[in-house]
């Protein structure tokens, strides 16, 4: 009778096609179990993939009749942040998922609920103490520049004095220190290097100047890489307005548009290396996992791995169908 | 031969000499001596824009002289900033008010030589000495916590007074102390400075007023363009149609002008009925005809500044109404400008002046925008208007274009009277339109308000100086705590009996 | 000698903000040669200059009257996605680009309006009424916008602003337009001559007749138009409308405004000096990307220039005082 | 009447906030109940008032003199970063936790001088002036920082600063502690008096005899200190150090500051006021977050809040003008 009481609760028609027609991908670990009530907390959404990663989040607790998801407000504010994870720990949640807006800022408050006996899942941004996490879901932002460097090289490889590009998100970020080292070590692998870096702020606004700069700057260029696909909008406007199309642009993150354009084939949009906007998604689902004491059904071992870090796959036309369905709206 | 004056044995106490002081753009002074002994109020006279300021802010530290030197006890003695004329015993009130109105009266006097402890305020001791000196002062109701920015402008010039009788000074400098008092606090400022020198303190005198400089001063240093043209003339020996040919360069006529009386059939043009602002004051009736000049009389805080200025609409009304020519004034300033009403306010740097403004754009800040076409300055226009009110009025120096700021406080008060004359208004009002203006520029000043009554203007004139709403208007009000207590021809009335109507008023 | 300070003195003034400029630009040549002194670079630098440009001479007009506006970058933001999502996706298709132009002013123009109103009738201070504004057109432009980037659509709209009259884009017209009218109104109008009366002395002006709260309202309501303006720009820029468009554009228009000369106190205010300011700013981050300058050491070059240029702007000021004695 | 006027007056001035306030309270335990008024949770919301409390006293020295510090958000992340990485790797653990509070203040207190010294000596307006240091701190604590957030491992600092004497955080008692000394520095002591004098008149101070810029000097270096009291708590709460920490701060501290009822224009400054508009602020964010509050209309409720609070306030205000009249 569950099923049929969740089928009516819910107004997504796929939603209820899953849960009771049960699709492939469907395991026993998606049989209602405890309710467990997960507090979730990330930071504004004042970005399309941020706002993608709550969305993804809620979406996938809708799926489940057991899951009670409590989503705090996002805030860049470590200090308010903070005390969300205070009130979650007062609250008494069952998990708690937490992309905090600095890993190493948030580790101690995680600490304290881990201390409280609630398991925390730690998304994207990783603490600094091992202990202040049950379970790990990472991005992988060192891998994503890897990706982009060896794709720009597998296309200019034979040309070592190609002139490649970077445009950068937050500069103080660590993540973005992350993605820039590793662009730079594939590079190195076929004789490249970035010949020209600027850094915007993951907005359209910043993604234009710095573009627009950029371009003026460097009177030929061959690839771009671009960390972000939200600023990617002003990033193309600038090359729009530039009126260049000398080179070619692999994006950041794997926004539907940038896809999208991918797909037309007919601007300088080649690729875009995907990092998923679903880790909090996935975060939830462990969350759950652990707080009914389940284990991951594809894995021999018992029990939800300390770690899982997902792969940065490049988007280009030959697979981007297969993509735009994760693709999320900047 | 045994010298009859025995001030002449005395050795001078301070003596500036040769003392040259260039703005950038204007040489204020330009070699003046001065000499002061102990025990004698030595009055400085001079024009607006003599350098009578000037010189004593050099004294004081707040200027540099480009050339002269300073003795002290003859010594010579450099002032390179205010601290060191306070510690060499010099102590200033300044012309225009340097009171902080955030802070208490206390607070205030012993400001720059607090009484603390290890830098934590002994408050009960600064109250104490403040309340002794605000006895001495003759006023006791200026409590030590009050703050400043409550008081009225006598009460701020008051504790300025009592800051500079709070340091142990050997020389107090007091330039244009009574401009913000009526004749009973100047009477008591009298009394205060001849305890001083009494004591052996010396006071250097700033005045316009020259009765005042007869009755108080010892000896008088004269100034005029920047030189000094007569220096420790004796007070008893030199008639005042002396001092004013010294200060002017001319014979003055210091005299009101005539009354022709008001025709019989001139139209009201101020109509004021029941006027009252909360309980400040209220149940004023007044009314104006064309070519008359009525006169508001009374003590410093009895509330005539507020008349004006509610007459004007600046602060709203809670009661009675005001008429303009037959119309009832819609509140609010803009409509009583619009109307023809024009107010020239009682502090006139925070009332009054664009100080960074030039002169020109001062003077026409009423009326810029009717020379203007369409939206469009008319800057050659407003030039050319300023200029003629500036040589009507003799403000220097002559030119338009340079900022409010470098003009002396006498030319300042020019300036203002300058921006109705340019505007023309059928009711003019005028807080305290001579304060701090010399004896030429006064006489001028007066018979120009008188040209502007018979021309057909309705003026009404606040003045703390009752000689003078006695001489100028046709008509006075005798206000006294917020009522008016008597109304009546101006002739027909007396200082004295002004004074004794003020007092039974602020009695009842 | 009145006309010598009453000519040369603002010449002077701007003196060190000019000799600024011509370092930079001689620094920008030296350091990247042909690349700085392209015309296609040039014409970046302007065109970076056209939003921030464009929203300071809004900004002249409310510093020099004594006030201040903290919330342009907001309601540039809030305009922006107003003008696109409303209009673009609604209307105008149907109706045409002016559609989008007419509302990114409107909504500039009456969010303007109601900080005037706070400030001017509800006598909240400036800095809180726009700081109120600020939150406020942010969250308003979230809900709006649904956080997304709205991509604008309509060819038209392109047609007009992206094109180059006389060489230049249309956006740099704009900015020359706005600054040449800001310039004319400040120093030539009635309008003009009330801001630098209100900022210098309100009492005074007040008690000369001038309607001090009317002027108020009408003051941020231009530099709510401005923001309008700045945000048809920055549509035309970036092709999309977003909640995040002019993040920070008020700290970069106040620095303009006040490394031009206009006193942040009120009461002097001077539009050639404000564009100077915003080329400076301009002119030093197309320098910085360059010379791939570290974003970090650029902050705190910038920093340095920005007392560098005040620095000199005075040292230049107190030669004008020498130079009239 | 005088008397009245001195008791009773910023009493009632104080009127609005605390009316403010008490509502806000309602409204929390109303609408989040006894989550709202359990004693965890009134902690956190002091806990969460304590950094921009903390800047927000050295803030009101620095408005009440008629400045502004724009700084005090960026020296507060250098001043983390300096002692997170300089101490806490090198030094700390063998010198002490208290090595990592030196530095921090040390830091503090000398970027604030180096506003000061611009300020007082180079006559660079304050704006312009801290917006520069603004600027320069965050490129320098990210240079410094490696752009890595920087983990303090020093258990002795934790054991100082995450205590809980007489139940309430340390960091809790910090606030306090810096809030009744700013409040006996301002009202009770020299300093103070002189403080309130340069911002009501800076001319008539000079005169009486006060040395304006070393005064000024000692202001701006007081603001940098509090920004360095800042960055040990927010070390304490983060348990890292981060050139981010402190982002957007300086508005919080102005906007507290100035709701709370010091002028803007300077002469008139209430610490009293400060903490009340501190307050008033973090259970604001406290009652967002409890009620899960979509942050687009927390943005726009903030807003709409501040101006509430300072009508308010203004009408406390004149209605204690018309008792006092
Ligand atoms: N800061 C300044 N810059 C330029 N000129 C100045 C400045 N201050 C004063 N002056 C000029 O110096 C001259 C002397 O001014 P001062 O104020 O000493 O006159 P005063 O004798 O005190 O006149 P009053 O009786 O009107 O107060 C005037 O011509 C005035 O314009
Ligand atoms: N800001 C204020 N707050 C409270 N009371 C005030 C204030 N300003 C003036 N008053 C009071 O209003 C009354 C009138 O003061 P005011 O000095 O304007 O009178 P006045 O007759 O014009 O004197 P003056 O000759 O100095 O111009 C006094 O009782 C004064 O104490
Ligand atoms: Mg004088
Ligand atoms: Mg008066």
């Amino acid at each position: 009778t569950a099923l049929v009481v969740a089928g009516c609760t819910s107004n997504e028609p796929r939603e209820t096609e899953e849960t009771a027609t049960g699709p492939v991908t469907v395991t026993e670990n998606d049989e209602p179990g405890d309710e467990v009530v997960i507090g979730f907390s990330a930071p504004a959404a004042d970005h399309g993939w941020m706002g993608a990663i709550t969305s993804a989040a809620r979406a996938e607790a809708e799926k489940y009749e057991d899951v009670d998801l409590q989503v705090a407000e996002g805030t860049n504010d470590v200090n308010v942040q903070i005390s969300q994870i205070e009130g979650f720990i007062e609250q008494g949640v069952d998990a708690i998922v937490l992309l905090p807006f600095d890993g190493a800022a948030l580790t101690d408050v995680a600490l304290e609920a881990m201390e409280a006996g609630i398991p925390v899942i730690n998304v994207d941004r990783e603490f600094s103490s091992p202990f202040a996490a049950r379970s790990t879901v990472l991005g992988d932002n060192y891998g994503m520049g890897v990706s982009a460097g060896t794709y720009i090289c597998e296309q200019l490889g034979d040309n070592p004095d190609a002139v490649v590009a970077e445009i950068a998100g937050i500069d103080a970020l660590p993540l973005t220190t992350d993605r820039s080292d590793g662009f730079k070590d594939a590079l190195d692998d076929c004789g490249l290097d970035v010949d020209a870096r600027v850094a915007a702020d993951f907005t359209v606004e910043g993604g234009e100047e710095a573009a627009a700069n950029l371009l003026s700057a460097e009177p030929q260029i061959d690839a771009i890489w671009n960390h972000d696909d939200d600023q990617g909008v002003g990033v193309l406007a600038a090359i729009e307005n530039a009126g260049r199309d000398e080179f070619f642009l692999v994006g950041g993150a794997g926004s539907s548009n940038m896809m999208e354009l991918i797909q037309s084939g007919d601007s300088v949009v080649q690729a875009t290396v995907i990092y998923p906007s679903t880790q909090a998604a996935d975060g939830v689902k462990l969350a759950r996992l652990v707080a009914q004491n389940k284990t991951v059904s594809d894995l021999a071992s018992i029990g939800v791995p300390r770690t899982v870090q997902l792969f940065a796959p490049v988007v280009t036309a030959d697979n981007v169908e297969e993509y735009l369905p994760i693709g999320f709206d900047s | 031969m045994v010298d009859a004056d025995p001030h002449e044995a005395v050795e001078p106490l301070l003596r500036m000499r040769g003392i040259v002081k260039e703005f950038p753009g204007a040489r204020a002074l330009d070699g003046v001596d001065l000499e002061v002994r102990p025990g004698e109020v030595h009055c400085l006279l001079g024009q607006n824009g003599a350098g009578k300021s000037t010189l004593i802010k050099i004294l004081a530290g707040a200027h540099q002289p480009t050339a002269g030197e300073i003795l002290l006890d003859e010594e010579p003695v450099t002032i390179p900033d205010p601290v060191a004329a306070l510690k060499l015993g010099i102590a200033t009130i300044y012309q225009e008010l340097d009171v902080v109105d955030g802070l208490t009266v206390a607070e205030n006097i012993y400001l720059g030589h607090e009484l603390a402890r290890g830098g934590v305020s002994r408050r009960s001791d600064a109250a104490r000495r403040t309340r002794e000196i605000m006895q001495r002062l003759g006023h006791p109701e200026i409590t030590p916590h009050r703050e400043v920015g409550r008081l009225p402008a006598a009460g701020k010039q008051i504790v300025s007074l009592a800051r500079a009788l709070s340091r142990d000074a050997r020389v107090v400098v007091m330039d244009e102390p009574s401009a913000v008092l009526d004749s009973e606090e100047v009477g008591n400022l009298h009394r205060i400075v001849r305890e001083l020198t009494a004591d052996g303190v010396a006071v250097v005198y700033i005045s316009h007023r020259l009765e005042e400089i007869r009755q108080l001063g010892d000896r008088i240093t004269v100034l005029k363009d920047g030189r000094t043209v007569a220096t420790s003339l004796l007070v008893a020996d030199t008639p005042t149609n002396d001092l004013i040919k010294l200060m002017t360069g001319r014979a003055v006529e210091y005299a009101f002008p005539d009354r022709p009386g008001v025709p019989e059939g001139a139209a009201p043009v101020l109509e004021v009925e029941d006027l009252g602002l909360g309980d400040v004051f209220n149940d004023v009736s007044l009314t104006v005809r064309a070519g008359e000049i009525v006169g508001l009389a009374g003590l410093v805080g009895s509330g005539r500044s507020e008349i004006l200025e509610t007459i004007y609409g600046a602060r709203r009304s809670t009661s009675g109404s005001v008429r303009v020519g037959g119309k009832r004034l819609r509140s609010g300033v803009d409509a009583a400008v619009a109307a023809g009403v024009g107010l020239c306010p009682e502090e006139r740097k925070s009332q009054g002046l664009l100080l960074d403004e030039p002169v020109y754009r001062n003077i026409t800040l009423s009326t810029f925008a009717r020379i203007a076409r369409g939206g469009l300055l008319d800057e050659g226009a407003e030039r050319a208007a300023a200029r003629e009110q500036v040589e009507a009025l003799d403000l220097r120096p002559a030119s338009v274009d340079r900022n409010a700021r470098t003009l002396s406080g006498g030319n300042q008060q020019k300036a203002l009277l300058a921006r109705w004359l340019v505007h023309g208004c059928r009711v003019l009002l005028l807080d305290e339109p001579t304060r701090g203006v010399d004896v030429g520029a006064r006489a001028e000043i007066y018979s120009l308000i008188r040209r502007l009554a018979d021309d057909g203007a309705a003026v009404v004139v606040v003045s703390s100086e009752i000689p003078e709403v006695l001489g100028l208007a046709d008509r006075v009000l005798v206000i006294s705590d917020g009522k008016a207590v008597h109304e009546g021809p101006a002739r027909e009335i007396d200082e004295h009996a002004v004074l004794d109507l003020v007092m039974e008023g602020s009695v009842a | 000698m009145s006309a010598r300070s009453g000519l040369m003195g603002p010449a002077l003034r701007m003196g060190g903000l000019v000799f600024a400029l011509i370092l930079l630009v001689v620094v920008g040549a030296v350091t990247a040669g042909e690349r700085f002194m392209s015309p296609g670079n040039l014409t970046t630098i302007l065109s970076l200059a056209a939003v921030t440009g464009v929203v300071s001479i809004g900004m002249t007009f409310v510093i020099t009257s004594g006030g201040i506006d903290l919330s342009v970058g907001a309601v540039l933001g809030l305009a922006s996605i107003w003008a696109s999502t409303l209009s673009t996706q609604y209307m105008a298709e149907d109706y045409g680009w002016w559609v989008i132009v007419v509302t990114a002013l409107a909504v500039g123009l009456a969010a303007g309006l109601v900080n005037g109103a706070l400030i001017a009738y509800g006598k909240v201070p400036a800095f809180i009424a726009t700081l109120a504004m600020l939150a406020a057109a942010r969250g308003l432009a979230e809900i709006i916008a649904g956080r997304r980037t709205q991509i604008v659509d309509v060819e038209p709209f392109f047609d007009v602003f992206q094109a180059r009259p006389l060489g230049l884009p249309t956006i740099v017209w704009i900015f020359v337009v706005v600054a040449a009218a800001g310039w004319f109104l400040l120093n030539r109008t009635t309008f003009g001559r009330r801001t630098v009366a209100v900022g210098g002395n309100p009492e005074a002006s007040r008690l000369a007749g001038i309607k001090i709260k009317r002027h108020t309202l009408y003051l941020y309501g231009l530099a709510g138009l401005t923001a309008g303006i700045g945000a048809v720009i920055m549509l035309a820029r970036t092709t999309a409308g977003s909640s995040t468009h002019g993040t920070l554009l008020e700290l970069d228009a106040i620095a303009a405004v006040v490394v031009g000369g206009t006193l942040l106190a009120g009461g002097r205010g001077t539009i050639t000096g404000t564009v100077l300011g915003v080329l400076i700013f301009s002119t030093l981050t197309n320098i910085f990307v360059l010379n791939n300058l570290d974003s970090s050491v650029q902050a705190i070059a910038k920093g340095a220039i920005i007392v560098v240029a005040v620095l000199l702007q005075q040292w230049f000021a107190s030669r004008e005082k020498a130079t009239s004695t």
